[in-house]
């Protein structure tokens, strides 16, 4: 039925290549999420898929059908674009009805499904509204609903809820889940929100300069990211990285240090490596009490303090002698700055000394020239290693 | 895809019609059936249909299964003479009978469009056309074998009209005027007369108003009627050379007296100081618009009260003796001359001449035979004597033969049977265009230079002899 | 923008109670606006009178008896609306102006059909030979008519014929109907047409027809629900543009038929019905003109509500 | 039929244009430029109808075929071009000045008036329809208005030695239809009144399909009106632009109708009125060979232009 | 300098009221965020700001200047569009220059200039590219860059990162704020993103159907709701909301009971109110050790688990016959509902009974029928002053 699956496909424009050699497969049902830096190539993945676009090598295929040098009515696809795409001419209703009219459904079919869809993205009584008259948000719901009114196999949405306030987005995503649960439609869907990924993909794809990096469920992408791309890509603020190499100890950084059996990862001892920890594995000494596997105490200087509401968010300066730097992207990567979350309540302040700890089962260890993923979480100390849960194991 | 059919448009652009014979001789039998012929006319015939019809069946005798029909081609002549020579051309059948300016009618008999009469109609009709029709119109209606290749319908013939309340003014009255309509006057006493008549008449703007706008209407008939009135010619002898043959006859336009018809009109636009002015005329007395008139812009001012002097067609006559306009009060002679007839060099020149238009009926040799065949009794009824002088009062067509002129029937036509006399005398000095294939052309370069020469920009010795060097590259064309 | 538009027009008439000159223009250099106003209203005057003064003229032409017609000032000399009258029955004028509209209509569906689908492509494909084929459609356009007449003459009355093995079929005789000038008309006016609609059809951003395409339209049907209804300001104006060009056209009006409105003369041919061998009533062809320019009066009327449409706006975020 | 390649689907939806014009245009272009190989003199060495190949052209281009054209009116005009000579080169340098000045003053008007149009005020519809119907004015009836009114005697606009009216005071003559440089001058003005809509209307076009949204970038950005205008809707309209200024350029320079019914072919010959003089004249190879040539001229002028503005274009 | 005063501004559009009655000061240098449900009016506000719309009423003031009828141009603003509407027709440079150009700046120093900002929006190397030849991200950053090229006195921005990656909306977060500081502008924002908000504001606007709401920094949002629709819309996921009434004890809801002195808030015993809790402050018993002033015990069924990779969603139900419900707006506003956090480590599942305790210094308390705040935070509980380690004492 509505399985998409891309073979080779390369899409070059005259000197860019937007799409590269992807090899992708959706099963049919499925909701994929596609991720990836802005201008990586998601839009034109979707393009390919909706027929819009030729790839220029490779083929396509939908519900196991080849559909590369198909014309997208023939496709079964209804697609959200990014740029939204409304008909100016028409109005909401019109607009949201286009395709059931196209197919000459009956009238009352048509009032039916274009109400249901208008329902579901709250645009009730603005049917006869032009997409003039209305707001960024209220022209994005009626994209949305120009797709779901029909009865695709496929569904592409490109960014669907980017211009909806977090309230109405979280509506719409449950709707849009309900959706796939009752239509049982493949959905493929691209999205900057974590959040958005995270909850609604059964899979999520992340993509980098036009090609696939990784195919995993959302889970699994956070916590055992294939390579250093996907690790800094996936999860909001993004995972510390320390840059370091790999000794007979473990890791030993500038300032940072976790000891294991370097036996346990794919690499020689004395290859650089780098040490990557998500902000809410790291702890200050007082936090960790309840931490199992906490590594080696790190001495650090709090810097800027960026409270969230629900966390704040804690720059940390390693090296007393490194500046200053707002850049959050530039301290992400720099191996004397850690970021940590800590809870709202923590009565941390700027410029304070903190020792921090980090949870040894969430440290994530990469080739820093290949960027591979080398291992995810330590096994508890190895006093500890009775325990059953070595993931180094597994990771080998 | 091939082009066939018609008269060969397509070989070459234009009319060798070998494969179309227009010399069998058709069946003259009276046709019994129904028949409906379909007539090229002008709207003044469309809309006269229902009288024209009474006078072919009543006065012509026309059977009644014959029955006219009439398209109102353009009165706008080169678009008439564009579209018959498409459906002569191309071999329609439709329309059978198309009235045909007698100033193009030659080209068409040229190139082998028209049906040859002489050969297929009954003989009595062909002589009585040779002998007894205006003699002039005749020529322009035949071939250089001089078979007849169309029926005159009638003759147009240019006269001068003038104020008689005005001439009144000045000293002149009914006796002259009387004399006037039949005795020409020449252009020396015409001028005279004029100015003193302008002096008389102070509020009067204009004294003689005429055509010389660059058109046909001044090659064919203001300047050939002046410069004919000086004894001149376009190729030489009128009577030998006004038909062709091409390339074979003299060119005459530089010729002193049609040089001094050009003075003379140049005396008359600014007066006798000019540096062409010819002796003897006064000058001043016609303006310069007359440049750029041709026939209604010219009769304008005159119909308006505001000139004494008018040459023009008699149509005109009609409008400006009309009851409301002038009435009695509008004088008609001939035209003036440069010299006595008997004083010019050529035959057909000097003396009161007059420009020769009117119309032809001409047959399509396409059309099919039952048609021909009526046609020719439509033809013959057109012919009839009384179904011309029915014509003259219903449509103002002068009866094609001189002697009808003299009827009381044509007197009686309103305004313009007062003025008979005077159109016989213009009628017997008629002088047509020199018409052939080559005369289009011809008549082109002759407008412009005479306009041109006529407004100053050239000398009249200058602009003539660069004309006969056109003309002569015509008539030697390739 | 409505807005600034709407505060434009209620200014308008304010203006006009302003007090002098100085203190006008002292305002202008204040605020431009008003300046631009100025210069808008100026404009404005200025082109109603250059328009419209030949039709007044036209207008005490046909008012003035013909005989009358002679050192005309600014006004009728006499006044004879009854000319009106007369003209429809000196000629059957209506019928004229109504061939001329079929003739018009006829050929502005064809050229807009046709024109269309090769604006659309010229327009939105990229493919070997399209710059070629433009410049060779253009080159039509090129010729005088008179150099298309005689074989098309010949076309239309049956004397062209193709041989076909055994067989030589001739043309069909069309003299006198609609289609020896409908067809001519049509493929003289259509490069125009293309020209224009390749423009307007280019400019539609892609992500509509795009949208249109998912929906479930073929690339045509995105071309008739999408993309001509965005042109609405071109499409309407080849159609106006080929419509007026019919309703000028005189050289085919004139020899594709006997001149008759039975024969599908235009309304030029009715027009030169009016003019007689030497005569030319001039207020009769005057009426006639003024009457004869309604039927694209009317056309202009309907037609500019589609040149007018800004659409564009809301359709895209990008 | 979606299944097609671009390059099918291209030449399928092409395919009823390209057969109109093909048959329609196309084919009678070649027979009448098999016509221009054949004599059509009734007299003279080669006979009506003989095959004369190129003689046509050749006569054209030495002169020797002048005798057939209306003459030039004003001798000053037949200075003769490079390569073409006599009444041809005569008629081609009358055709250039009202191709060059009408088209230029019809696109600035016609810009104006565009943007005259495109504002909103009250009885703008009207103001519209007074703008466009010059265009819709049969050139018969065009030519009568003009002729009328430059008519001494008649018109307002010419008086007399005696009574000069304003346009004689500023050096109008008071023949001007008789007269080439005043007729030239007056046949421009009567096709800038008549033609300056067709421009109008295409601009208007233009100008009503760009999306109104990038003014209020503009506006916010700081521009002027002049601005907004050089830097967004000047760019926006000049494919639109230019394909109105290319069609009036071909236009202009086949112009007939509206000199016909003014002064008169012999008074302001242009090429096109060599065309259908001789056509007129029954002399159809002379006709098709002057067509060809001036559809040759026209195509160079064409092309200069086009080069010109092919990028701007960006069409072809 | 770039104070921005709206003044009884409304706007009406044929028949929707878009803003009412809004009177907004923002200070000069001051970085206001407005955020508000789709359609509420923040583009319209933002365009009466620039001059693009004039209010149906009232008056604006820039910089101290009454600016209600002047033309955009001279305002001295820029502007981000949420249509992003870059000229078609222009290069990314020249789209990126063109008020530069306007203003006639010399060459140099429009490159240098445009260089700085494409460098910001990450967009070196693509000066020479069309729109129509880039990514939606890629066009939302030209857009980005040719508002900060120019030195306005005010910066309007309209969802200026609503196409950018997670990543890079961090980074331009930064470099937005760095910009701030340097050139000391007054910014106006419009965001969906709370992230957005609350880290670079300094004020919160916020706006519900064209009427301003409440405008204070994030926190004070985030903490201090003035009434039930900011406390609902700030802060994602939303609020817990529990409907009830005011009793003699305090607040008596159908299952949750939190007793305090009703005499501390603004309306008397028996009115209905509803209580408003986080759900991180919503806490499982075992992590309630922690935690100083819990509230009583509320028994509730886990339903659905949401895990977000650094905390998991819980949805709890209270009564037993709550139907499975998936809209998470419903649950949000239901009473018998709650939405927790918990760590990601938690071993919680699903259909799992549980026992929960609030934060009694995180309930915050509205008045049902108006929607206004009445309380936010209750005092620690009288009794247990003393003895903070048992939750369940001080419960009664
Ligand atoms: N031209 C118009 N005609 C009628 N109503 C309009 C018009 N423009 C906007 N509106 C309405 O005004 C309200 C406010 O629109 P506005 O664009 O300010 O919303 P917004 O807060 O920016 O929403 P979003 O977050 O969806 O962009 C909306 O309900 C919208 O439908
Ligand atoms: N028509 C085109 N010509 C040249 N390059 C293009 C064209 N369309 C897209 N690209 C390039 O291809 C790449 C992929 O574009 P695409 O739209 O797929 O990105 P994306 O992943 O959707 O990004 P975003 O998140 O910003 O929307 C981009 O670098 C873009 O600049
Ligand atoms: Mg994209
Ligand atoms: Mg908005």
């Amino acid at each position: 039925m509505g399985e998409v699956t891309l073979e080779d496909v390369t899409k070059r424009y005259d000197d860019v290549t937007a799409v590269e050699d992807m090899d992708l497969e959706i099963r049919d049902g499925e909701f994929v999420c596609l991720v990836g830096p802005s201008g990586c190539g998601k839009s034109t993945t979707m393009e390919m898929i909706a027929g819009l676009t030729m790839p220029t090598e490779g083929q396509v295929f939908i519900g196991g059908r080849e559909v590369t040098n198909l014309p997208p009515k023939d496709r079964g696809v209804a697609m959200v674009f990014q740029n939204i795409a409304l008909f100016p001419h028409m109005d909401v209703y019109d607009n949201i009805s286009f395709g059931l009219r196209l197919r000459k459904y009956d009238k009352e079919e048509i009032d039916r499904r274009v109400e249901r869809a208008s329902d579901i993205v709250q645009l009730e009584g603005m049917l006869d509204r032009m997409p003039d008259e209305m707001s960024g948000g209220q022209r994005q719901r009626v994209a949305i609903a120009r797709a779901i009114v029909r009865n695709p196999e496929v569904f592409l949405m490109d960014e669907p809820l980017a211009n909806l306030d977090a309230k109405l987005r979280v509506h719409m995503r449950t709707e849009l889940q309900r959706l796939h649960k009752e239509l049982d439609t493949t959905i493929v869907y691209v999205t900057h929100d974590q959040a958005e990924a995270m909850t609604m993909s059964d899979r999520i794809a992340v993509i980098d300069s036009g090609q696939l990096q990784q195919i995993d469920p959302p889970l699994t992408c956070y916590n055992e990211p294939e390579n250093l791309f996907v690790a800094g890509f996936i999860g909001s603020p993004a995972m510390n990285f320390v840059d370091g190499r790999l000794t007979e100890t473990g890791f030993t950084g500038d300032k940072v240090e976790v000891d294991f059996d370097p036996d346990v990862v794919d690499a020689s001892v004395g290859d650089d490596v780098t040490l990557g920890i998500r902000p809410e594995d790291v702890y200050t000494l007082n936090d960790a009490t309840s931490l199992a596997n906490p590594t080696k105490q790190i001495d650090a200087v709090t810097d800027v303090l960026e409270p969230m509401g629900d966390e704040i968010f804690v720059y940390l300066l390693l090296s007393e002698d490194a500046e200053v730097s707002l850049d959050e992207e530039a301290r992400g990567a720099m191996s004397d700055q850690l970021l940590m979350s800590v809870d709202p309540d923590s009565d941390i302040t700027e410029d304070e000394d903190v020792t921090v700890v980090l949870d040894r089962t969430k440290v994530h260890l990469f080739d820093t020239e290949t960027g591979q993923a080398l291992m995810h979480g330590l096994a508890p100390t190895t006093t500890a290693s009775t325990d059953s849960s070595t993931p180094a194991e597994s990771d080998d | 895809i091939s082009s066939s059919g018609g008269n060969g448009n397509g070989d070459g652009g234009g009319g060798g019609s070998d494969d179309t014979e227009t010399g069998t001789a058709i069946d003259t039998e009276e046709v019994t059936e129904d028949i409906t012929i379909q007539i090229a006319g002008d709207s003044r015939m469309s809309d006269n249909i229902d009288g024209i019809r009474d006078i072919l069946h009543n006065e012509g005798g026309l059977a009644d299964n014959i029955s006219i029909d009439i398209i109102a081609g353009s009165q706008v002549t080169n678009n008439r003479q564009n579209q018959y020579q498409q459906w002569l051309g191309s071999g329609r059948e439709e329309p059978t009978l198309l009235l045909m300016d007698s100033g193009w009618t030659i080209p068409f008999i040229a190139r082998n469009q028209i049906q040859n009469l002489s050969q297929t109609l009954p003989s009595d009709m062909v002589s009585t056309v040779e002998e007894e029709y205006f003699q002039a119109s005749v020529g322009t209606a035949q071939g250089e074998n001089g078979d007849l290749y169309a029926i005159p319908m009638f003759p147009d013939f240019p006269t001068m009209q003038y104020r008689k309340d005005l001439l009144r003014n000045a000293g002149y009255g009914d006796s002259d005027f009387e004399k006037w309509a039949t005795e020409s006057m020449s252009w020396e006493q015409f001028s005279k007369i004029t100015k003193e008549a302008m002096e008389a008449n102070s509020d009067i703007q204009y004294g003689f108003t005429f055509q010389a706008s660059a058109y046909e209407g001044l090659s064919c008939c203001d300047f050939n009627e002046f410069m004919t009135s000086y004894g001149g010619a376009y190729f030489g002898n009128p009577e030998e050379n006004l038909f062709g043959p091409i390339g074979d006859r003299p060119i005459t336009v530089d010729e002193q007296q049609v040089i001094d018809s050009i003075k003379m009109v140049r005396t008359l636009l600014n007066g006798e100081d000019d540096e062409h002015a010819l002796d003897g005329i006064t000058g001043n007395i016609a303006p310069e618009a007359v440049l750029q008139w041709t026939e209604e812009p010219s009769r304008k001012p005159f119909t308006g009260g505001d000139a004494i002097m008018h040459r023009n067609w008699p149509y005109s006559i009609n409008i400006n003796g009309a009851e409301d306009a002038f009435g009695e009060d509008l004088g008609v002679m001939p035209i003036p001359y440069g010299i006595p007839a008997e004083e010019a060099e050529y035959p057909m020149t000097g003396g009161p001449v007059a420009a020769l238009g009117g119309w032809h009926m001409a047959m399509n040799p396409s059309a099919p035979d039952r048609k021909k065949q009526a046609a020719v009794q439509v033809l013959r009824a057109f012919m009839q004597p009384e179904a011309a002088l029915a014509n003259f009062g219903l449509q103002g067509w002068i009866p094609p033969r001189p002697e009808l002129l003299d009827s009381d029937r044509a007197a009686e036509v309103d305004v313009i049977g007062r003025y008979l006399p005077q159109l016989k005398v213009a009628g017997e000095n008629a002088i047509p265009r020199p018409v052939t294939v080559v005369w289009p052309q011809q008549s082109s370069q002759i407008a412009s230079a005479v306009n041109a020469a006529y407004a100053g920009e050239k000398a009249p010795q200058q602009a003539m002899s660069d004309l006969k060097s056109t003309l002569e590259q015509i008539e030697q064309s390739q | 923008m409505a807005t600034e538009q709407g505060t434009f027009e209620k200014d308008g008439d304010a203006e006009i109670k302003r007090g002098p000159l100085e203190r006008w223009v002292s305002t202008v250099i204040k605020n431009p606006k008003r300046a631009y106003r100025a210069m808008f209203y100026v404009a404005t005057v200025f082109f109603l009178i250059t328009t419209l003064f030949p039709f007044y003229w036209l207008l005490v032409l046909s008012l003035t008896p013909n005989e009358l017609i002679s050192n005309m000032g600014l006004l009728p000399k006499g006044f004879n609306p009854g000319v009106f009258v007369t003209m429809f029955e000196r000629v059957p004028f209506h019928l004229y102006m109504f061939n001329s509209f079929v003739l018009g209509l006829s050929t502005t569906i064809i050229v807009l059909l046709l024109a269309s689908l090769a604006g659309y492509v010229f327009g939105r494909l990229r493919f070997p030979g399209r710059s070629l084929l433009m410049l060779a459609i253009l080159a039509i356009s090129y010729f005088p008519p008179a150099a298309f007449f005689l074989p098309l003459f010949q076309l239309f009355t049956g004397g062209t014929s193709i041989v076909l093995g055994p067989i030589t079929v001739s043309s069909p005789d069309l003299f006198n109907t609609p289609a020896p000038m409908v067809l001519p008309f049509s493929a003289l006016f259509m490069p125009l047409s293309i020209f224009i609609l390749t423009t307007f059809y280019g400019q539609i951003p892609d992500g509509l027809e795009d949208a249109a395409r998912v929906e479930g339209t073929t690339r045509l049907g995105a071309l008739f629900r999408v993309i001509i209804p965005l042109s609405a300001p071109g499409v309407a104006t080849a159609g106006v543009l080929t419509f007026i060009s019919v309703y000028n056209e005189f050289f085919f009006s004139f020899l594709m038929n006997n001149g008759e409105a039975s024969s599908w003369a235009p309304i030029v041919a009715g027009i030169l019905k009016y003019q007689g061998q030497f005569d030319t009533p001039y207020n009769l062809m005057a009426a006639a003109s003024i009457v004869g320019v309604l039927p694209v009066a009317i056309l202009v009327i309907i037609a500019q509500e589609r040149i007018v449409s800004g659409l564009t706006a809301g359709a895209l975020k990008e | 039929m979606e299944s097609l390649t671009e390059t099918q689907f291209a030449y399928f939806l092409l395919a009823p244009a390209l057969l109109i014009l093909l048959v329609i245009a196309l084919y009678p272009l070649i027979q009448t430029f098999g016509y221009s190989l054949y004599a059509d003199q009734l007299t003279g060495s080669a006979r009506l109808g003989q095959f004369v190949g190129l003689q046509n052209y050749i006569d054209l281009f030495t002169g020797a075929r002048d005798f057939a054209l209306p003459s030039a009116f004003l001798p000053t005009f037949t200075t003769s071009f490079p390569f073409v000579t006599g009444i041809y080169s005569s008629a081609l340098m009358v055709t250039l000045i009202f191709t060059f000045v009408s088209v230029l003053f019809e696109t600035l008007l016609g810009f104006v008036q565009a943007l005259v149009l495109d504002q909103d005020f009250r009885g703008r519809r009207w103001v519209r329809v007074a703008i466009i119907i010059p265009w819709a004015v049969p050139i018969v009836i065009q030519g009568m208005i003009w002729y009328l009114m430059f008519q001494p005697n008649i018109g307002f606009l010419v008086g007399s030695a005696d009574d000069p009216a304003f346009l004689n005071l500023l050096g109008l003559s008071y023949t001007p239809l008789r007269n080439t440089a005043d007729s030239l001058f007056l046949i421009i003005v009567g096709d800038v009144w008549k033609t300056t809509a067709f421009m109008a209307l295409l601009i208007l076009a233009g100008l009503q399909s760009i999306d109104r949204s990038l003014y209020d970038v503009a506006k916010v950005s700081g521009a002027t009106k002049w601005q907004q205008f050089k830097m967004i809707t000047f760019p926006l309209i000049l494919p639109t632009v230019l394909v109105a200024m290319l069609f009036r350029t071909i236009g202009a320079m086949r112009v007939y109708g509206i000199i016909e019914t003014m002064a008169g072919c012999t008074t302001v010959p242009s090429l096109s009125c060599l065309v259908v003089t001789t056509f007129n004249n029954s002399m159809y190879a002379t006709s098709a060979t002057v067509a060809f040539v001036t559809a040759g001229l026209i195509g160079i002028v064409v092309s200069v232009y086009i080069s010109k503005f092919a990028d701007a274009e960006g069409g072809f």
